[in-house]
């Protein structure tokens, strides 16, 4: 007798393009999924334990290891909170430094993601021509905070060193050189027949869903909501920064690009603006107390990092360490919507469309 | 660790180095405040809010403790009645501050561009609450995660298991009463 | 002296062939290489020139691993199976006028029809390894090579056509002065098209996408096993490129009559241009999904085909053009 | 199809462009002079104020003191002096907290080895490591004290 049969079909958690470790429980008849399960967990190295026995400023390079594509919004992130909580005051040289930096981040961020992405659809050369060009991002930041992944660079009450001689000329010569680039993606990439072929329409969810799902950053975007928190909710000094915020439309693959590669556009404008109205000097650290102690209370702010709302929810009881940390990792709320957004598709388009979240294993995993 | 006062931080001190609280300026936001807890009590009853206040270092954050079993019809009025429809569930938390347990929802409305706080209090040996996954699916992961690092159960959840650690594992890490297995690795 | 050739001349053109594999190999990651801003391998041998002979020497001293709940049998077969035909098709290359080892009046269709048993082998090692990715993998490639088949075949029945024989040698000599390539362009695009495909390359690697199916029907091969089915991909681009050679390029013939070059010289020519075609393809291109590759071939290339077998057979006809047909 | 054109026009187009690779292994790369690497640990300068013991974020520093061998000064001296760059995490809060800028960062960053073990670096080893000294450390630099009032409690 003649029957089909399901397959269990383990995805990961090693596997090529799950990103890390994450792994699938994938459900396949022939080559179409009925069910997805993701399982998460194998990364957890639980940061929000750790920082319960960690001064603030200890929990900095931890939060370097969340997020370790944007390690600058993650450090932003945690001294953001704690700074609030504090009440402290920013020196204006080292808000623009900062927003610099989370700029360039986000650039080189989604650089990797559009390398990535590329890969999982099985292009090879746009991986190294987005590697070779974040490459310089994060040779900028080895010689401004002495690391290329884990920065450990910002500091409650300002940030580590000063901007070294001619780094911001650098930075300025990146953004043009940047700019160019993006047009060689365009072509290379965004007309694709292939890539189009294989994108629209594909992985496509409204607006509701998206969140009732929480879905933040491009995820959300894409759906057609104006959400930005940089414009929604300004934090450091974005309001002075003329930048738009790219929207979709029906949230399928091929918008989520475009988004990603118009925020790159958008995130150099913001740059290339910081850079006209870098103060010529000033001080970049305020005046914090020696020692840490931050009132008792409770706060929850949220940032734009490139993957979503990266938010940082501290409560204090008055000592050098929070009582509890928690972070709102924005991939670990971007990835629960992938069961739906897989049921009924072709094995193919798995890839596609985990890809299409943009995750983070370690912030995911916490 | 040994806290002199153990009271839970109800209300936030001013960030200031003086011990003795200063009195806080009214905020801009307390008219918001009594219209939100007034509706809510007159839907809810008296004991719905067990309290509200506004956090003010937190951007004058409206904060309401809901009583535990007005916790889903509460956040089911929030999402869908109420004038600012908090409808997106910016962040899921748990804490516990040794005298018990707290629930933190941070909720915010995409169209009014507003947020607040919503918490529940629960106790260490019966730590349960129902479910808001129905009500917002992203909460789904977020209660697993209460779960396992807190040890809440949650009622009605589609399927409440471990999430970061491995499902052999004792305990929750995130109770301040969590031993560890092996202190030192 | 003619037996002594019959028996030496495959061994040495295997030796060929391999030679051609080793450095096919490599000129492929050389080329893949300055084409994403890298240099390739360059630390075996003066510029990475023994590097693929190390990689061999890796792959034949590796231990050969079955898994347990392999069919050994078939997991054994399956290499050879794939192996065998891809050298088998060589047979009937005319290399230059001299050099061609089996001149049978039915050339491309054996051809066609052997390069198709290494489905077979394939479908077979997808199976015997008893692992999902391989299983779906090979399913994939038996779904795929026998769909492009058709437009792969009837693309060429244009060539045919025109000249009236299914020999390649006839068919070289055919395009002494115009190359198939000019009237029959659009039998080339679909052949070029459908060839790639045949080849398991990007944009249709879908048997072995690496990001979906980790490796594809070889996932469990390892050591010697898996070389030959590697060995049995380069030769067919070997054998895939000579054959575009010779039916659309003119196969030995000069172009603009500089014949300062001997044939052999012209063909080596030719053979390259097309196999850095298929590499240059492989560092663009994106991989095309499953269901659009079904579609791809059914849907565009089997009707382009047909088309263009139609559109011969008219302008055979047609008085001011039909000395190109 | 067009666009299937411009994209191998534009592989075609960088296959000519210089490349971007380092020959590393053989060429030692050159790192800013901000770069993390490896402490350098001068046993002279240090106080025992056991200041980056306090800051590791992941307690890979070890250190004991003893007493002044010249009984006429005061405080301590270093003994032992024990980073653990199985966990080290090259953070660079150590060198930001030293008051006398006797751990310090260096530009050199190769630490693989066969064994586990040979990661646990001693006061010797550190102080060999003498090669590429960062030039500026400590964030806020505090003049040394006299030896007097060295050790904080």
């Amino acid at each position: 007798m003649i029957r089909t049969e399901e397959m269990l079909l383990n995805v990961g958690p090693q596997h090529p393009s799950t990103h890390g470790v994450l792994r699938l429980l994938v459900k396949v008849d022939g080559e179409r999924i009925v069910e997805a399960e993701p399982v998460i967990g194998y990364l957890h190295r639980g940061t929000e334990k750790l920082a319960e026995d960690l001064s603030y400023t200890q929990i900095i390079p931890y939060t370097d290891r969340m997020d370790y594509l944007s390690a600058m919004t993650n450090n932003y992130a945690i001294v953001h909170a704690t700074e609030k909580l504090m009440g402290l005051e920013i020196p204006e040289r080292a808000e623009f430094l900062r927003v610099i930096v989370m700029e360039l981040n986000r650039v080189a961020s989604h650089l990797v993601w559009m390398g990535t992405y590329l890969l999982d659809i099985g292009a090879m050369s746009p991986f190294l021509y987005a590697f070779r060009d974040r490459e310089q991002i994060l040779d900028l930041f080895n010689e401004l905070c002495g690391a290329r992944l884990t920065y450990n660079y910002m500091r409650v009450g300002g940030v580590k060193w000063d901007a070294p001689a001619g780094w911001i000329k650098k930075v300025e010569q990146f953004t043009t050189y940047m700019q160019k680039q993006i047009k060689e993606y365009h072509d290379l990439v965004t007309g694709n027949e292939i890539f189009i072929g294989r994108t629209k329409g594909i992985g496509s969810y409204d607006q509701q869903t998206a969140i009732r799902y929480a879905l933040s950053g491009a995820n959300l975007r894409v759906t057609g909501l104006n959400w930005d928190l940089r414009k929604d909710a300004p934090y450091s000094i974005y309001e002075r920064f003329a930048f738009e915020v790219p929207v979709g439309e029906d949230g399928d693959l091929y918008q989520k690009y475009l988004c990603r590669m118009k925020e790159i556009d958008e995130s150099l404008k913001i740059v290339a603006q910081a850079v006209g109205e870098f103060p010529s000097e000033g001080k970049i650290m305020g005046k914090v107390p020696r020692v840490l102690r931050v009132p008792e209370g409770e706060v929850y702010v949220g940032i734009e990092s490139p993957r979503g709302e990266l938010g940082c929810h501290i409560v204090s009881k008055g000592k050098d360490k929070p009582w509890r940390l928690k972070f709102r990792r924005p991939s670990f709320y971007n990835l629960q919507i992938l069961p739906i957004l897989l049921k009924d598709e072709n094995l193919s388009n798995l890839v596609a469309i985990l890809g299409g979240i943009d995750i983070v294993l370690g912030e995911v995993d916490g | 660790m040994s806290e002199e006062e153990k009271k839970p931080p109800v209300r936030p001190k001013p960030a200031a180095k003086k011990p003795e609280p200063k009195p806080l300026p009214p905020s801009p936001k307390q008219p918001v405040m009594d219209a939100l807890a007034t509706t809510l009590k007159e839907k809810f009853g008296e004991s719905a809010v067990m309290e509200g206040y506004i956090n003010q270092p937190n951007d004058h954050l409206c904060t309401l403790i809901i009583s535990r079993e007005n916790w889903l019809p509460v956040l089911q009025f929030l999402r869908d009645e109420h004038s600012t429809p908090f409808d997106y569930l910016q962040n899921a938390s748990a804490i516990d501050y040794e005298t018990h347990l707290e629930v933190v929802f941070h909720l915010h409305s995409l169209e009014k561009k507003e947020m607040i706080a919503v918490k529940v209090r629960l106790d260490h040996e019966n730590a349960e609450l129902p479910s808001s996954t129905a009500l917002f699916p992203a909460a789904n992961w977020n209660e697993r995660e209460m779960f396992d690092l807190m040890g809440i159960t949650f009622t009605g959840h589609p399927d409440l298991k471990r999430i970061l650690l491995p499902d052999d594992w004792v305990g929750h890490p995130l109770r301040k009463d969590y031993v560890a297995f092996d202190k030192e690795v | 002296m003619d037996t002594l050739l019959l028996y030496l001349g495959p061994v040495i053109l295997l030796l060929i062939v391999l030679g051609f594999v080793t450095y096919a190999i490599l000129a492929e990651r050389k080329v893949i290489g300055w084409i994403q801003g890298r240099i390739g391998p360059n630390q075996v041998g003066p510029w990475g020139l023994l590097q693929t002979v190390a990689d061999i020497l890796k792959l034949l001293i590796k231990e050969d691993t079955i898994p347990k709940n392999a069919d050994r049998t078939l997991f054994k077969l399956s290499p050879i199976l794939a192996f065998v035909p891809s050298f088998a098709v060589l047979a009937v290359m005319p290399f230059s006028a001299q050099i061609q080892f089996a001149n049978i009046g039915v050339g491309l269709l054996y051809y066609m029809a052997v390069s198709s048993i290494t489905t077979i082998g394939i479908l077979v090692g997808g199976w015997a390894s008893n692992n999902k990715y391989a299983l779906l993998g090979g399913m994939r490639s038996a779904a795929q090579m026998i769909s492009y088949e058709i437009p792969l075949v009837l693309s060429v029945v244009g060539v045919v056509l025109t000249v009236g024989s299914l020999n390649l040698n006839e068919i070289v000599a055919a395009q002494q002065k115009t190359w198939f390539i000019f009237p029959q362009i659009i039998g080339f695009i679909v052949f070029i098209i459908a060839s790639v495909s045949e080849l398991n390359r990007t944009p249709f690697d879908l048997p072995e996408a690496e990001s979906e199916l980790v490796a594809g029907y070889h996932v469990e091969y390892s050591g010697f096993r898996f070389a030959f089915f590697m060995l049995a991909e380069y030769v067919y681009i070997f054998a895939m490129s000579s054959l575009t050679t010779v039916l659309f390029l003119g196969g030995w013939n000069a172009p603009f009559g500089w014949t300062f070059l001997p044939g052999i010289l012209w063909f080596i020519i030719k053979f390259s241009l097309v196999v850095f075609f298929l590499y240059w393809v492989r560092a663009t291109m994106p991989r095309i999904r499953v269901d659009q590759l079904m579609q791809f071939a059914w849907k565009v290339l089997l009707p382009v085909a047909l088309a263009n077998i139609v559109l011969t057979a008219l302008l055979k006809e047609v008085p001011f053009l039909a000395h190109y047909y | 199809m067009i666009g299937l054109i411009k994209g191998l026009n534009v592989t075609l187009k960088n296959m000519v462009k210089p490349k971007v690779t380092y020959n590393y292994p053989k060429e030692p790369l050159q790192m800013p002079d901000r770069f993390r690497g490896i402490q350098y640990f001068d046993p002279d300068k240090c106080i025992v104020c056991n200041q980056c013991v306090r800051v590791c974020p992941t307690d890979c520093i070890s250190l004991t003191g003893k007493k002044n061998p010249d009984p006429e000064q005061k405080g301590k001296v270093i003994d032992t002096y024990d980073i653990n760059f199985e966990i080290c995490i090259l953070c660079d809060l150590c060198t930001e907290v030293c008051p006398t800028e006797a751990v310090v960062m260096t530009n050199n960053f190769e630490l693989s080895t066969y064994s586990r073990d040979d990661l646990f670096k001693n006061k010797e080893w550190l102080f060999k490591n003498d090669k590429n000294i960062r030039s500026e450390n400590t964030l806020n630099p505090i003049p040394v004290k006299k030896p007097a009032g060295g050790a904080s409690s």
